[in-house]
């Protein structure tokens, strides 16, 4: 199972770079593809299976599909370059940076408390992870699914209800802009 | 007397006057002359009457129950030891009196602007005012808290104001009006400063426990002095004494009626009634009795030297009003409360006569009040003539005229008032103004009715309708006759009317002995006869005539006697011009420069930052975008680095 | 009434509701719109009405303030803050100023000559909501939500329906309170965070003697921090009030709003300042008020003979009453630095009296405005033959603007002065000499406008419509009915009053019945 | 079984994407490539959540990234209909061009 995650997690980066550095927008597309379909592997071994599917049906199947035709309606011509001044540096150095500094942080177990941001060394007693209780009991006794709506219909109703009204709106909204531009 | 009849009483008597007035405003314009006329004065004429009701009432009293006090509600009450003040209001001798002045020349007074206005198209209006006036009046000496006392001490000059400036075209009439109200407001804000004193001290602001409790004041304290001082600048605002005097003389802007109602019989006299009313007070503060006998005798000579040389009918009436009241505010200053208010009964009679009088004069000549236009009226208009006279020889104290009993009376305390010096020296300039009040009344009377006739339009004089001369005649009578069964000015003969006022205001113990009374009074008496037989040798019959005297006393004298020794003129140079400056200065420069300045600076200062940070603003998302993030890394990098450590 | 049914949610939530409910109503329909508008301001004055009728008028034993119709809801639970309404004697007053400020507002806004009423009737209605809600909470940051929130649809108003210079002016008055108010942010932020937002709660214990800041280094004693946090909510209320430094955004904002505006306008926002002091100051504050009180005062003095003064020189008669105005607010300011019951009563019910005779004046010198085509003084004279009715009113209201005994701001400002002088007398007889200087001004104003000799240009002047006449009569009403039974507020205002001293001086509030 | 040695290594991939799609907003002209890049940040977030709601035994985490996942919807929608309109409309499908604000 580490192994497939670790094969996972690595062809989600090597494809998210992809999306970046392509010159037509087809292949960058195409690259996103690969990397939302890895990150939905990787969920499934994260053991969220419901986002799992989630993942492929709207992302794989809605989105993607949508940038696709759209990439094939308009037929961008293809970009030169992407803006090679200072804005990459930022971008590189951003890159390089941010990831380790998450990294080393995650790895030292830097939380943040009511006192602040606060380092614990690994597998010290105050280090909550040091021993993870993986959620085996309700996950195997009613199924991700489930523990995932009962959350959802209960304390999260209010917040659900009021995407599900955003997609209406964004519905309505797309709907209303191309609507226009027919005449 | 109980107190469901006494609420009763009160409540007509108040609101009577009232209700005329929300008659004669609402519905006047509409109804038409007739109707204001008739809902002005029978609001007033059933007022008096329930007046006498409530005097009978009062008189039939057995002996210490003459005093009652109601509440109607409570007015306000913010918890104890704080301000708790009631609608209360008190019939006793003091104020039945009042009443009664108030009502009865009030209703003659009435009755007399029905025909002084009727060519005036503002009658609903102007009768509106006269009822809201006495309304204001009656509540202002029938109040038995301070505050309530307030309330009336405040709307009669409210009225006042609205009275005076009632003629509003005219701008002198604005500004006078406006003078008026000033200076009453003047009067109030020390009054209410000693309500605060009174209500810190003692915890009241009901008058009877206010009296009741006076004992709490030491005897000649800082406290009770200050108090008295304060409220004794009330008085003087109200009844024009000096130095906030300069608004009477103006304020004859006004009808002529206004002038014998508010401005000479009752309004202007409040300020004796409440240095009487407060006697508990003032009793304790002897150096504040002091300064009020002072003022008093002052501003009596003062104006009695101004009404010798005006030559505005009602100017010169309007003076010599307030030279009678500065010798009763003499009298209460040294502490003959009922002689004060003896005189101030009296002085509203034949005063209110006197502008009656001359209201018909000016009525006559077409709005001529320039003495110097009259002369020989006498043969013209008898009856107006005789009132005149009757008025002016009760004025001057002329024997067995009202004016003498009740001046006569007065000046006879003078003799008693205490030992020293400067009581004696009061007292004889208190007989001077006897003199000088001799001469400014006969000049008048002269001037006006004697001697040749100055102008065209005297010959057409004719003599003013029933309607205005009834009210005239009745008031000469009173004056020649009101005095006679009440007081005689010599202590232990007559004395029914300070057995009256006994209950409120105890007779002074300083009562002069028969004899010091009697000598008193012959030289009270030879000097008003001195007097008024000067005015006769130079103003009627010319030996010396008054050309040939006035160069003999020094010009400047004069001068400043005719322009009224000038206080207009240091009031306007030390209080208003400099007060107008100083609003130029904050309009022009501190507004501006300062308070706007300093927030000016500021936004000078933020300017400048956001000049500098202007170059950021490309426009470009993608250059906000990267600042964005580089300043999202840096705060990371602080929080996670720095901080975390 | 029923406790069960959650009136002050309702308080504030009709107006608002009647905002999205207008936009069903076509544009057009400009009649509609008014009345529903009317009956929403109406409805919400009739509820507030009934309950502040029903507030106890005896002293309560909540502890440690007694409040009446509480709700409670969570808000934000991780740092407490709350969804607490509730109203006592002071907030009541104000509540009922407010609901009547709105109706007047309603009823004077024109149906056919405003531009975009809808619009403008919305804002106003999200205005009353914003402003019950300031005057509802008792939770520090709801206090704050509301009190920022109420400048939204202020920006607009000012912003759409002025004079020529309302963008100076509007940006002027919001740069002006924002700025204020952040650093209330930081002070609310700084007093509740870790502990409670909610005022009942920070009440509980007894605050300990704080030491003074020392600026390190140099070892210089500054203020203690209650002190400094005192110093960030003066600044927001006082500007808001406002207290003479800090009032030049008044007059320009006062001058370019149109009347039917500043009659809520200049009717409640600026009391919300004075409603903060007594509410936030005296409860939360009780040390560093009685600090500050001397200076507080000192400066309510000046603004009192300030306001006059520039009252004086001005000959715009809009902003001549913009002068009157922060005059009389100096008063109100001045009764409650005084720390007395007798300052305290009379602040509440001069807040109420200044309410009611600023949104007349406005009225009746836009009416002016309106007939005659100028604002300044000079232009204008003689009109009492041309206009009797509306010179009666305005003689009604200059007499209650100059503290005329008999009208209500005599009770208010003899309360007041009372007070002051309880503090320090030279206090009282300074803010005295004001109310001379105020006669001046007010009688100037009223008899140069109308009296004196009638200009030709203004022969063809009409006096006030019924439907004008309706907007002052009741407010005329009022001025009068006050002054003679000014019992109807300090029944009420009294028992809240007591608490708020009690708190202030660290005692118990006592019974004083 | 997943390891929980692997838990710093599923953040770092979440910092990792998120800045790739910031640096792809920051460098990239094609709006509909932008777009994309933005995909990409939710997911990161949505990777961070799922895998903390791992580590820390909540199904709260996913509940979150499934809201995400419907805003994202929701916000795809509406901006490529956008991209739709500023095509038909004849300009060119450059960020830069397309910015009002500059000059």
């Amino acid at each position: 199972m580490n192994a497939i995650l670790v094969v996972a997690m690595a062809l989600t980066a090597i494809s998210s770079i992809g999306v970046v550095i392509s010159r037509e927008a087809l292949y960058s597309a195409l690259s996103l593809v690969v990397t939302l379909g890895m990150l939905a592997v990787v969920f499934l071994l994260l053991n969220a299976q419901f986002l799992f599917a989630v993942q492929i049906i709207i992302y794989a199947g809605a989105v993607m599909v949508l940038f696709v035709f759209i990439i094939a309606l308009l037929n961008p011509e293809a970009e030169d370059r992407p803006v090679a001044d200072w804005h990459m540096t930022i971008a590189l150095g951003g890159v390089v940076v941010t990831t380790i500094l998450v990294f080393v942080a995650a790895r030292n177990g830097v939380t943040y408390s009511d006192r602040g941001f606060r380092g614990q060394l690994i597998g010290s007693a105050n280090n909550p992870y040091h021993a993870f209780s993986f959620p085996v009991g309700p996950v195997n006794a009613s199924g991700n699914v489930q523990t995932v709506a009962g959350q959802l219909f209960t304390t999260f109703l209010l917040p659900f209800e009021i995407t599900s009204l955003l997609l209406l709106v964004a519905a309505i909204g797309a709907v209303y802009l191309t609507r226009r531009a027919a005449h | 007397m109980t107190v469901g009849t006494t609420t009763a009483q009160l409540l007509l008597i108040l609101g009577f006057p009232l209700a005329g007035s929300a008659l004669s405003g609402l519905l006047g314009p509409r109804l038409g002359r007739r109707f204001v006329n008739y809902a002005g004065t029978v609001s007033i004429l059933a007022s008096f009457a329930v007046a006498c009701l409530m005097l009978s009432s009062v008189v039939g009293a057995p002996h210490g129950h003459s005093s009652i006090s109601v509440r109607l509600f409570q007015w306000l009450d913010l918890g104890s030891g704080n301000l708790s003040v009631g609608m209360d209001f008190t019939l006793d001798p003091l104020s039945a009196l009042m009443v009664m002045v108030i009502t009865g020349v009030g209703f003659l007074i009435h009755v007399y602007s029905v025909g002084y206005m009727e060519h005036d198209d503002g009658i609903a209006r102007f009768f509106s005012y006269m009822n809201f006036f006495v309304f204001s009046m009656l509540l202002l000496v029938l109040a038995a808290d301070l505050v309530i006392l307030l309330i009336g001490w405040a709307l009669v000059a409210l009225s006042s104001y609205l009275l005076i400036g009632f003629w509003y075209e005219r701008k002198s009439a604005v500004l006078a009006a406006r003078k008026a109200f000033i200076t009453q407001v003047i009067g109030d804000l020390a009054m209410i400063i000693a309500a605060f004193l009174i209500v810190l001290h003692i915890q009241t602001l009901s008058m009877p426990n206010i009296f009741a409790r006076a004992g709490a004041f030491d005897s000649g304290g800082i406290l009770v002095t200050g108090i008295c001082a304060l409220l004794a600048i009330g008085a003087f605002a109200k009844s024009a004494q000096f130095p906030l005097h300069t608004w009477l003389p103006d304020a004859m802007e006004g009808p002529t009626p206004v002038s014998a109602l508010i401005h000479a019989a009752t309004m202007v006299t409040a300020g004796v009634y409440l240095i009487a009313r407060f006697h508990p007070l003032f009793d304790r503060a002897p150096v504040a009795q002091g300064m009020v006998a002072c003022v008093g005798i002052g501003t009596a000579l003062m104006a009695g030297v101004i009404a010798l040389n005006q030559v505005d009918i009602k100017r010169v009436i309007a003076y010599s009003t307030m030279s009678q009241i500065g010798l009763m505010i003499y009298a209460v200053g040294i502490g003959a409360y009922a002689a004060g208010m003896f005189q101030l009964t009296t002085h509203a009679i034949f005063k209110a006569l006197l502008f009656l009088a001359a209201g018909n004069v000016i009525h006559a000549l077409h709005d001529e009040q320039d003495i110097r236009a009259m002369g020989g009226l006498a043969a013209r208009m008898r009856t107006t003539h005789l009132a005149f006279l009757s008025g002016s020889l009760a004025l001057a104290g002329i024997p067995f005229f009202s004016g003498w009993f009740s001046k006569e009376n007065l000046l006879g305390f003078g003799t008693v008032a205490g030992p020293g010096a400067i009581p004696w020296l009061l007292y004889i300039v208190g007989v001077g103004i006897n003199v000088l009040t001799g001469l400014y009344a006969f000049r008048l009377w002269a001037v006006v009715f004697h001697g040749e006739p100055q102008t065209a339009r005297v010959y057409a004089a004719q003599e003013a309708r029933r309607v205005m001369l009834v009210p005239v005649a009745i008031l000469g009578v009173l004056a020649l006759i009101v005095a006679w069964p009440l007081q005689f000015p010599i202590p232990s003969t007559l004395h029914v009317f300070s057995d009256f006022l006994g209950s409120v205001v105890p007779t002074s113990a300083r009562e002069p002995g028969v004899g010091l009374a009697v000598v008193a009074l012959l030289i009270g008496t030879v000097a008003s006869l001195v007097g008024a037989g000067a005015a006769r040798q130079i103003w009627l019959l010319r030996q010396p005539n008054a050309a040939e005297l006035v160069p003999r006393f020094p010009k400047q004298l004069v001068v400043a006697a005719y322009n009224k020794f000038y206080w207009d003129e240091i009031y306007d140079a030390a209080l208003v011009r400099p007060t107008k400056a100083i609003a130029r200065t904050a309009r022009r420069v501190i507004e501006p420069d300062i308070f706007d300045g300093w927030i000016g600076g500021v936004v000078d200062v933020m300017r400048g930052f956001s000049i500098d940070l202007r170059g950021l603003q490309t426009g470009l998302i993608r250059d906000y975008a990267s600042l964005f993030a580089v300043a999202a890394v840096v705060f990371v990098v602080i929080t996670a680095v720095v901080v975390t450590r | 009434m029923s406790t069960h049914v959650p009136w002050l949610t309702l308080v504030m939530v009709i107006p608002v509701g009647t905002a999205l409910l207008l936009q069903l109503i076509p544009r057009e329909s400009r009649t509609a719109i008014k009345v529903v508008t009317i009956g929403s301001t109406a409805a919400v004055a009739i509820i507030v009405g009934l309950l502040v009728g029903s507030i106890p008028r005896s002293i309560g034993t909540g502890a440690p303030l007694t409040l009446y119709f509480q709700e409670q809801l969570k808000w934000i639970p991780a740092i407490n803050a709350s969804y607490h309404l509730g109203i006592d004697g002071l907030s009541g007053w104000l509540l009922a100023l407010n609901a009547g400020v709105f109706l007047l507002g309603a009823l004077a806004v024109s149906a056919k000559g405003t531009d975009r009423l809808r619009f403008y009737c919305s804002l106003m209605l999200i205005t009353e909501t914003a402003t019950s809600g300031v005057l509802l909470s008792i939770d520090l940051l709801l206090f704050y939500f509301f009190w920022e929130g109420m400048l939204v649809p202020l920006y607009f108003i000012l912003g759409n329906f002025g004079g020529p210079n309302r963008g100076r002016a509007t940006l002027k008055f919001i740069i002006y309170t924002t700025a204020g108010s952040l650093l209330m942010l930081i002070a609310i932020i700084f007093t509740g965070i870790g502990h409670s937002f909610d005022l009942q709660t920070l009440l509980q214990p007894a605050q300990a003697v704080q030491p003074r800041l020392v600026i390190p280094g140099i070892n210089v004693a500054t203020l203690t921090s209650q002190q400094f946090l005192f110093i960030c909510f003066a600044l927001a209320f006082a500007i808001k009030i406002p207290i003479v430094p800090f009032h030049t955004w008044l007059p320009d904002a006062y001058e370019s709003a149109p009347a039917f505006v500043l009659v809520f306008f200049a009717g409640i926002v600026s009391k919300l300042g004075a409603y903060g002091f007594i509410r936030y100051g005296l409860t939360l504050f009780a040390e560093p008020i009685h600090y500050f009180k001397w200076i507080l005062a000192a400066l309510a003095v000046f603004s009192i003979i300030y306001g006059a003064v520039m009252a004086l020189a001005s000959t715009d008669i809009k902003r001549i009453v913009a002068y009157a105005s922060i005059s009389h607010l100096g008063f109100v300011t001045l009764g409650i630095f005084s720390l007395t019951q007798n300052g305290l009563n009379g602040a509440i019910i001069q807040i109420i009296n200044h309410g009611i005779i600023i949104s007349a004046l406005f009225l009746i010198v836009g009416f002016i405005e309106v007939r005659v085509g100028t604002r300044d003084r000079h232009e204008i004279s003689g009109l009492e033959r041309r206009m009797p009715w509306l010179y009666f009113f305005f003689l009604v209201a200059t007499l209650a603007g100059l503290g005329m005994p008999g009208t209500n701001s005599f009770v208010g400002e003899f309360t007041i002065l009372l007070g002051a002088f309880q503090l320090q007398w030279i206090y009282a007889v300074a803010a005295g000499g004001g109310t001379i200087l105020a006669c001046w001004y007010m009688l100037r104003l009223h008899q140069g406008l109308m009296h004196g000799p009638l200009k030709e240009r203004l022969e063809g002047v009409r006096d006030i419509r019924v439907s004008e006449g309706v907007l002052l009569a009741p407010l005329a009403a009022l001025m009068i009915f006050i002054g003679v039974y000014p019992r109807t507020i300090g029944d009420i205002s009294k028992p809240a009053v007591a608490q708020y001293v009690g708190i202030s001086s660290q005692t118990p509030a006592s019974g004083t019945q | 079984m997943v390891s929980t040695q692997l838990f710093p290594y599923l953040l770092a991939l979440a910092g990792f994407l998120f800045t790739v799609g910031a640096a792809g907003v920051l460098i990239r002209r094609n709006p509909l490539v932008v777009f994309m890049c933005i995909e990409l940040m939710l997911n990161a977030g949505n990777l961070a959540l799922v895998a903390y709601g791992r580590f820390l035994n909540s199904e709260e985490g996913q509940v979150f990234a499934f809201m995400v996942i419907v805003v994202a919807a929701a916000e795809v929608v509406v901006g490529l209909a956008l991209i739709t309109q500023i095509f038909r409309i004849g300009r060119a499908l450059d960020i830069d061009d397309l910015s009002e604000m500059s000059e």
